[in-house]
């Protein structure tokens, strides 16, 4: 109960102050999280879990477990598991990783960052000037994973 | 966005083929278990197949989708008048569930064959052999079609 | 497309009345009728449909194929045989084309 | 406060891990024999130049599923095989103005041929750079038979290339990097081998050097060596070149590809053939 409301509280407060879409360079990391949201509108849950799942956006079980989705088939374990994500990190960390998990672990991480441009060389002609998600689609993997307490791992 | 996903999924499909034969999985529509029976119940006349006598063998996990060992065997002397007639191979989530249909004779010696086959993605397997006696027999095993990486 | 390469794998001699295995693979795309082109038409069908083995004119084994089977068709079954003769192997294919293999077996 | 805590335990465990490439490798141990040859799937890694990342080598074969296993381990039910036989036919048919055939000039293919998979690619003097079997055979259709170079990946070039691998099975892959300008080809190579490309900001080493042995859905990473291609894969139900592969591999990463054979390519191909010294070869080989 606690732990629900103070996750509430993170998840309402940026919300409140609200502006604008932040741009893929303008990110700013504060320490180990990017504390402002990068979108206008607050994330949803929803939305975030269709995104992770979706194998043309966040495509997140290519390298993820995930108990929460069920049936999920062949998830990949070159990244850590998701069960209870949201009880080892804050919703400002979550973000950060998203954005551009370098910016977190390093060079050397397997994971892409899904809202930089800040990518490889020789970017597909169609994919130019393009993050992987759009900065609404961060938030709604954001407030996705944020749901997944360790409660909720079975 | 479903419109977005499919457009970025369709790109991702047509490098792909611009680089190897695309893969011939099918694309369209997958059956229901609903048109699988009827078309077993159409192999059949009708009967309702007895467990037992057949023998599916078909991996848990299929690592590629378009080529899946499938073995089928039946328990039968394979002389006189007792042998069997045919086996019908079925797949539940495919677009058309038939897949394959053995004959058999007293010169066959057994009832057993191997082929590969096409799945469209993870699905039951159903086996139905019908004997000269007219009785019928089925199996059925559940192939896991794995998901490939970030090019699928 | 060039005609296919067919391999069959029959053992040169055996007892009679012996089970023998036989193992055939033909060379075949097995277009399923189901995929588009780059144009977003739809590549006709065109398989193996059927495959036949036959000992000394009888048949042994049949199998009647839909786009469900893999290019490339491997078939693996059994025969038996009462004596010495010539197993004839017939694939059919959805352009008319019929391709056949022939292979002789002792029997002692 | 406990989270940050957490937060850095996380990032201290990661890039420990991103540092210790053998991390996790759980193929399987098994021998591979084909056609009564032994196929060597574990080799010490080659020690020269300094560098490899691995202490052992390990073939593809060994993260694969047991059926696509016991598909190549059996010549006769590998389809790889229908395109070997094509390739032998081609290298007995005369082509060009000349009239010649392969077999015009080297008679006992399997005699002529054994080892020569196994040592490719080659420095070629004449064009200052390294070649492969497919441009090889490419300059002789060109220089010896009056005929025209294959097109890439046109299914002759793929067939006969698998033949003249074909004909070295089970001998172990050694290139001869002394041979002209070879090192730094090498050098290039490994470059491009650690070069981060596309969208997804991936190398080569991202997947098969640092993860290998995990997963990306249900693609088991291997070592990501050279010694099976032509290969057939089960995806495509046809053989894959190696250029091919590395192309699809690039594209992959959401980037653009170089094209086949360009200088990028040749130095990655010098490269991987490199890393995996000590394999047997095993076109073609089969894969997912």
């Amino acid at each position: 109960m606690k732990r629900l409301s103070a996750l509430a509280f993170i998840l309402a407060l940026p919300t409140a102050a609200l502006a604008a879409e932040v741009a893929p360079g303008e990110v700013s990391f504060d320490g180990m999280a990017v504390s402002e949201p990068v979108a206008k509108s607050a994330g949803d849950p929803e939305a975030g879990r269709e995104v992770f799942v979706d194998r043309g956006l966040g495509n997140c079980l290519a390298c993820h477990q995930n108990s929460e989705i069920e049936n999920a088939q062949f998830p990949g374990n070159v990244g850590p598991s998701m069960d209870g994500v949201a009880s080892r990190w804050e919703p400002g960390q979550l973000r950060a990783i998203i954005v551009n998990a370098k910016e977190i672990f390093g060079p050397d991480t397997i994971m892409p960052g899904f809202y930089t441009l800040d990518v490889g060389v020789d970017v597909a002609e169609d994919r130019k000037g393009e993050t992987i998600l759009s900065a609404q689609q961060v938030e709604d993997v954001v407030a996705y994973l944020a749901t997944l307490e360790q409660e909720s791992a079975q | 966005m479903t419109h977005l996903t499919r457009r970025k999924l369709f790109t991702l499909a047509a490098g792909a083929g611009t680089l190897a034969v695309a893969a011939n999985l099918p694309r369209t529509a997958n059956a229901t278990p609903e048109e699988a029976q009827k078309a077993i119940s159409e192999f059949t006349g009708g009967k309702e197949p007895q467990s037992g006598k057949i023998t599916l063998t078909a991996p848990e996990i299929a690592e590629n989708g378009n080529t899946v060992p499938i073995s089928i065997s039946v328990e039968s002397e394979m002389t006189g008048d007792d042998f069997v007639e045919s086996v019908t191979l079925m797949a539940e989530g495919n677009p058309n569930p038939e897949v394959a249909t053995f004959l058999f004779t007293p010169l066959s010696g057994r009832a057993e064959a191997t082929t590969r086959i096409r799945l469209a993605k993870t699905q039951n397997v159903v086996a139905v052999a019908k004997m000269s006696d007219g009785s019928v027999y089925s199996d059925r095993k559940e192939v896991k079609v794995t998901i490939g990486g970030c090019g699928g | 497309m060039a005609a296919p390469r067919i391999r069959v794998k029959v053992p040169s001699s055996a007892s009679a009345g012996e089970v023998i295995t036989i193992k055939t693979l033909i060379s075949h795309e097995m277009e399923s009728g189901q995929r588009k082109d780059k144009d977003g038409n739809t590549i006709p069908r065109e398989i193996i449909n059927n495959f036949t083995c036959e000992f000394n004119g009888t048949k042994v084994f049949e199998c009647q194929l839909d786009p469900a089977i893999s290019s490339n068709p491997y078939f693996e079954f059994y025969a038996k045989v009462p004596e010495s003769g010539t197993f004839k192997f017939t694939w059919q294919d959805d352009n008319g084309e019929t391709y056949t293999e022939e292979k002789d077996i002792e029997v002692s | 406060m406990k989270k940050t805590a957490i937060l850095l335990t996380g990032v201290v465990t990661l890039t420990t891990l991103a540092l210790a490439p053998r991390v996790l490798a759980d193929p399987v141990d098994e021998a591979l024999t084909i056609d009564g040859q032994e196929i060597i799937t574990t080799a010490p890694a080659p020690t020269e130049p300094e560098g490899h990342p691995f202490d052992e080598v390990r073939s593809g074969w060994l993260y694969r599923e047991p059926d696509t296993r016991s598909m190549e381990a059996d010549s006769f039910e590998n389809p790889g095989m229908l395109a070997v036989e094509r390739g032998e036919e081609i290298w007995n048919t005369a082509e060009g103005e000349a009239g010649q055939s392969c077999a015009s000039c080297h008679e006992d293919a399997s005699e002529f041929l054994k080892g020569v998979g196994a040592s490719y690619p080659k420095w070629d003097e004449a064009s200052g750079k390294p070649i492969n079997i497919e441009l090889f055979i490419n300059k002789h259709r060109e220089e010896k038979m009056g005929a025209e170079a294959y097109k890439f990946d046109e299914d002759a070039q793929k067939d006969l290339t698998a033949f003249i691998k074909n004909q070295s099975l089970g001998i172990p892959v050694e290139i001869d990097l002394s041979e002209g300008d070879m090192m730094s080809w090498w050098e290039e190579g490994k470059e491009r081998y650690y070069l981060r490309t596309g969208q997804l900001n991936l190398s080569c080493a991202t997947c098969h050097e640092q993860n290998n042995g995990r997963y990306i859905r249900a693609d088991h990473l291997s070592q990501g060596n050279t010694n099976g291609f032509p290969t057939y894969r089960l995806k495509q139900g046809a053989l894959v070149s190696l250029h091919n592969r590395f192309r699809g591999c690039i594209r992959d990463t959401r980037a653009e590809f170089p094209d086949a054979f360009s200088d990028e390519l040749m130095a990655l191909e010098v490269y991987t053939a490199w890393r995996g010294g000590g394999l047997s070869v095993e076109t073609p080989a089969v894969r997912q």
